[in-house]
């Protein structure tokens, strides 16, 4: 074991320490919208952004080490993101570039690193659940256009986003379910598409249904090979499986939960000092570093070449009771004044906490329910038989 | 030994249930809490009508002079429905009135609370979130023959909404010299207003009070331990109505787990679905026990009270709110969506933790009076 | 609601009081065998050894009230079990006071009564697991006699036992398996009988098998009628569903706990002053207090002439988690001495908290696993489907 | 960065565990531990010819001068099989010989650890079970050029076996003036013994001293700073055997799980079976992460490990108890009895809990060490 880094690596951390020690010193205040897109076109001019792609499409061309020294350092920072197209970067250019011909990479790649527009992904529908093989979205070919007819849910950002990734099915009478589907780009201003953004229980929208009605697809606008559209999808699934990022997410929560407590007085004490609230939130920290310290095991086996499987769960296991357990943690902590929302000065920070407090779903049901995660270990890896 | 309802309260059971299930649906739930006022007054005043705003009010005061064991019933059916309105905080404010009011106090505030004309809240709390007499400073200064009060009451339960705030203040330096005001809102320099609620069934609110002056026959014969029976009545409440939501949550999962189907067959069958809802079920028959127990105890002078209802809110405050969270999972991807009643409960379960003492409070208040 | 006492009640309360008062201020080194052999001759009495039996037969004739108000006072103030045949007294009178002739009566009854002899029951086989009546044990008549063959399990001190009630099967081809089984009093000296005790994890024995080998026993030794045996158990197990003398043996060993976690130093402190230590014990004392009001909630329904059903599941699964979690509790409070055993001056109170912490399988498991009440609660009260 | 271990040390492991498998199944380990010592002083003689015992000590005194984390190795596989030896103590000795003894010392005690022939332990705790320097009373005093010990030690694993005890006595009146004296068994006024134990794995006894001369060629130089770090020392190997004796406790169950049939299936098919378990693999996975990193930062000297022992035994203490309890209730009827093998993984549960600090205890240091 060496949990070291070589001087390159050390020297890359310290080129990243030293980028955010002199653009990250700016006045809180004056984070608005100007600071973030300076920001942007700065680690955009760094190459952070899309790191880990591939440098001749505009990517840094980073390792996997690197990428972890980059993501904890501005985890450690609370810097914004790398970036602004976010499924873009997390899902539809790993795809366009292990599935895309060039001139697909030159007309969406740029864009996406540049953060231009917002894209989204169409894969789940209604009944197909964590079954997403299963999809039903009908897709017919006339011409040089796709035509397509379904639904979508669960679609993220669908409502501010410019262009889609989709999933149909072109072939029904097919074997195996995997087969016959196919992936394509979609405009979202297409004639047909309609979004109905999913009031989530905050009173905000996150995800989407989205719903397809006759609506006209270039065939150029294919990515991959008719049919071959579960091939992209699972790339794309796969490039997801690292926790690493979360892990530094919850970190820096969880700062900010501690300062929340060291800050909260209740009763004449600070809430950090009352023991159940301290308990609790040791116990929260030493299960976020043993999710730091999994990472770097399942790291090891990712550097050494060998796939990730389903140990991924434990993490996914640890980061949803931990989302329930914090935003509870923050409610205790803040007490009588737990509830009050964004609005008004009584609410602590602005209601951020309370907001906090209603959205784990969003994150924990998103990646399968813990229930679904206890069956993977619990039949992937310690084989017991399925229900 | 009797640990059951009359035939006349599971009566009085059945009545309320008719009239809230027929005026309070949860879909008119979220339409009644989208005004302003976040509660319906007309449905609010035929309940007075029915006699259930002032079912624990003297008679001489035009209530109806039952215990709050009676009561219990009317709020295990509130809290069923995710009822909106003032109805515990009119109930507190009429019980301090009624124990450390004066006859002509009670001739003068009781009659309109009963019937529904004056909402009343009682406001002990102030910025430092602290139950406990140090927690009161608002002072009364003496001037002329009148109280001054001059500072805030915060998370004051329907504050939006009161015509008449009991308002807990210090009347001396001793650590427990605390007592009583009724404080009327138009008053000057009296403000009140609702805040940004989570749960909008349950509005909370800050009671500004700048320079009021209150005269004598405005403040009540109340001391420390006076104001701490009161509290213990708002958590034995608080607590009661839970029991009503706790049910209804369950009830909504346990039918949602019988109906939503998933690899061909209903996951109501998984033992990861059923057994967290066995659970919930045991939670609630317990706590059902423990503040029903509290509640007799109330009504009876009995010395265990206040014992009796602080472990009945340490339990619901450590339970519920997990199995709000719980209801929601086990709803899978729906659960979380504005449309879907689960997230209500959720929600009820957050804003009742801290009413009237979190588990924390209760716990260290048990040790207070002599237990563990 | 009333949960005070009748005149006649608290009367009765008194009585039990005044006699606890007499007879329970022995010094606790006169508490040897003989001053327990003393204090059952003096409850004997009293008639409150089989209190709840009708008096014609030598019982108490007690109310139900006044056997919970019996158990309670005796339960707080720590007195010694009423009688000492401890399955006559829960088990085996009540079955032949219903189903016994008045031969069996007169033969069995006072003996249970006196303590004479232990009985054990005969009623689990190695296969039938919850479902009891699945029992295979075999029996044919021969003449004046039954000839049984089979294995017994899980039975409670058939090694001190000079009875035994015994289910066996007279006939196989029914319908019903509930169906022709029949009850047997068997002496367990005859020939063909051997006790192997079941060694638990304490290494001690509770539990034994029993073999039945070509056992005789007499016709005029059967409790009700040939093939009539379920009926007999059944009303033996539901003798069993009051909860209230469960609640008073936890408060008690809930105060025991108490009085360790207060004289024990642990660095400094005393073990009850540690937060987490004190939280615990006041989360358990809170569930035992609503096993308490759960207990005379059921009551209630008793006292009111209904059944009670699934509902004892309630307490079965506080008790089984509170039974785990005292034992866990006097393992921390005691430290590095918790789990030193019996026979050395280390051993805190000579090691009776390390034999409780072992002790719980037996009560938790013998009354059906935690996962089984679930069960039974979710599918009978909240109508779940089986799985 | 590399969180994983050598080619060379999964060769050990294997061999380790091909060793145990043949000498010391559970039937094995059952009939070993009815005898007298405890342990099977052949087979720990075969291990300290294999280089096992010596594994960590220096080369120059008969050890190999590997690290832990190759010793991490060793341990997991003696968890696995529950392994009845001194090895942990004897390592604590030495390491504390190692690190706070002269070269003279080090030649005169190294080399009989080392090769198996002196059983080592580290002897801390007095009867007020308190891991602090001030739980340390057992005073040194002076007396012509020797230092004299009277008092008692307590819960000292292996100590009826033990032929040196590493001490912890007082050398002055500043709360931490906490130094080391080497003591052999058979000098005048040293008896030792082992009490009634649990688990029968696990020995714990107690040393008495009655006016035991040390010479000061026996004392060594350590300050309450290297007593702790040999307590924290001891903290991760102990974690580092737990993780493999989880492991197989989750086998065990899973196995059954498997193969107990009940209502027509095997139980691991029902989630009330198949959750706790899975349950049990996120804690094991995860506590085995923390352990790992804990003994990579003790080999390294990182100042990191303190506080990393801290949250791998904090996390361990917690949860393996409530593990092995879990283990034997999924047994159902069987898994409390003598004859299964899930037991015996309770009661290491409890064993372990305590051992150079429960999670109270490293709660608390994580605290003092500037953490949470």
């Amino acid at each position: 074991m060496d949990f070291n880094l070589t001087p390159e690596e050390a020297a890359f951390r310290d080129e990243v320490r030293a980028f955010l020690d002199e653009n990250l010193d700016a006045a809180e205040s004056e984070r608005d919208m100007n600071w973030f897109g300076g920001w942007l076109k700065k680690v955009r001019e760094k190459r952070w952004v899309g790191f880990s792609w591939p440098k001749e499409v505009g990517g840094g061309g980073g390792t996997v080490m690197q990428q972890v020294i980059l993501k904890e350092e501005m985890a450690k920072r609370k810097a914004p993101p790398l970036g602004s197209c976010y499924m873009g970067l997390a899902w539809v250019g790993p795809s366009i570039i292990q599935y895309g011909n060039e001139e697909q990479k030159q007309k969406y790649i740029p864009d996406i690193l540049d953060g231009t527009y917002q894209w989204c992904t169409g894969y789940s529908e209604p009944d197909s659940g964590s079954d997403l093989a299963s999809l039903k979205c009908r897709c017919e070919r006339d011409g040089d256009e796709y035509v397509v007819n379904g639904q979508k849910i669960w679609t993220s950002i669908a409502m501010i986003s410019k262009m889609m990734i989709l999933l149909v099915r072109t072939q029904t009478d097919v074997d195996v379910k995997h087969d016959g589907i196919t992936c394509l780009l979609v405009e979202m201003d297409s004639p047909g598409i309609e979004v109905r953004p999913i009031k989530n229980m905050s009173g905000g929208a996150m995800f989407a249904e989205v719903f397809l009605t006759d609506v006209r697809v270039p065939v150029e606008n294919r990515l991959g090979a008719e049919g071959g559209g579960w091939k992209v999808t699972v790339s794309a699934l796969a490039n997801e499986r690292s926790s690493i990022a979360e892990v530094y997410g919850l970190t820096r929560k969880m700062e900010e939960l501690k300062d929340l407590a060291r800050d909260t007085e209740r009763a004449g004490q600070r809430a950090i000092d009352i023991p159940s609230i301290r308990r609790r939130l040791q116990r929260a920290e030493i299960r976020i570093e043993s999710m730091r310290l999994n990472g770097q095991r399942f790291l090891t086996k990712q550097l050494k070449g060998e796939p990730l499987g389903s140990e991924t769960s434990i993490n996914k296991l640890h980061r949803a009771s931990l989302e329930v357990e914090m935003g509870e943690l923050a409610m205790e902590i803040t007490g009588s004044a737990s509830t009050l929302m964004q609005g008004c000065d009584e609410a602590p920070e602005d209601g951020r906490w309370a907001k906090f407090a209603l959205g784990w779903p969003e994150v924990v049901i998103g990646g399968g329910t813990p229930n679904i995660q206890k069956n993977i270990i619990s039949e992937r890896i310690l084989g017991l038989p399925k229900d | 030994m009797n640990f059951g309802f009359t035939e006349e309260q599971e009566l009085l059971r059945a009545e309320v249930r008719k009239f809230l299930d027929q005026n309070a649906s949860l879909e008119e739930v979220r339409k009644i809490v989208e005004s302003d006022e976040g509660f319906d007054r007309h449905l609010w005043n035929r309940m007075a009508e029915l006699g259930w705003i002032g079912l624990t009010m003297p008679e001489a005061q035009g209530g109806m002079g039952l215990g709050f064991e009676t009561f219990l019933v009317v709020l295990e059916e509130t809290g069923r429905s995710l009822f909106p309105s003032p109805l515990i905080s009119t109930l507190l404010a009429a019980r301090a009135i009624e124990r450390f009011g004066s006859e002509a106090q009670q001739a003068r505030w009781l009659p309109g609370l009963a019937n529904g004309e004056t909402i009343g809240t009682l406001a002990v709390l102030e910025e430092s979130d602290d139950w406990s007499s140090s927690g009161v400073r608002l002072e009364g200064k003496r001037d002329g023959g009148e109280t001054i009060l001059s500072g805030a009451k915060h998370f004051v339960p329907d504050a939006g909404n009161a015509g008449l705030f009991v308002v807990a203040y210090r009347s001396g330096a001793d650590p427990e010299a605390v007592s009583l005001a009724v404080v009327e809102e138009g008053a000057d320099g009296v403000a009140a207003g609702h805040l940004p609620a989570m749960d909008l069934t349950k509005r909370l609110g800050k009671l500004d009070l700048d320079d009021v002056r209150v005269a004598d026959d405005a403040l009540l014969a109340a001391d420390w331990a006076g104001v701490q029976s009161l509290i213990d009545l708002g958590a034995a409440l608080v607590t009661a109505e839970t029991v009503g939501a706790a049910e209804r949550a369950l009830e909504i999962t346990t039918e949602f787990a019988k109906q939503r189907i998933q690899f061909d067959s209903p996951i109501g069958r998984y033992q990861g679905v059923k057994h967290p809802l066995a659970e919930m079920f045991v939670d609630i028959e317990s706590y059902k026990s423990l503040v029903y127990y509290a509640i007799w105890a109330i009504d009876a002078g009995d010395d265990v009270a206040p014992l009796a209802v602080s472990r009945a809110k340490a339990y619901v405050s450590e339970t519920f709110p997990m199995a709000g969270i719980s209801g929601v999972q086990l709803h899978g991807g729906v659960g979380f969506t504005w449309e879907y009643d689960i997230q209500l409960f959720l929600k009820r379960g957050k804003w009742m933790r801290p009413m009237f003492g979190d588990a924390d409070y209760h716990y260290d208040r048990i040790a207070d009076l002599g237990g563990l």
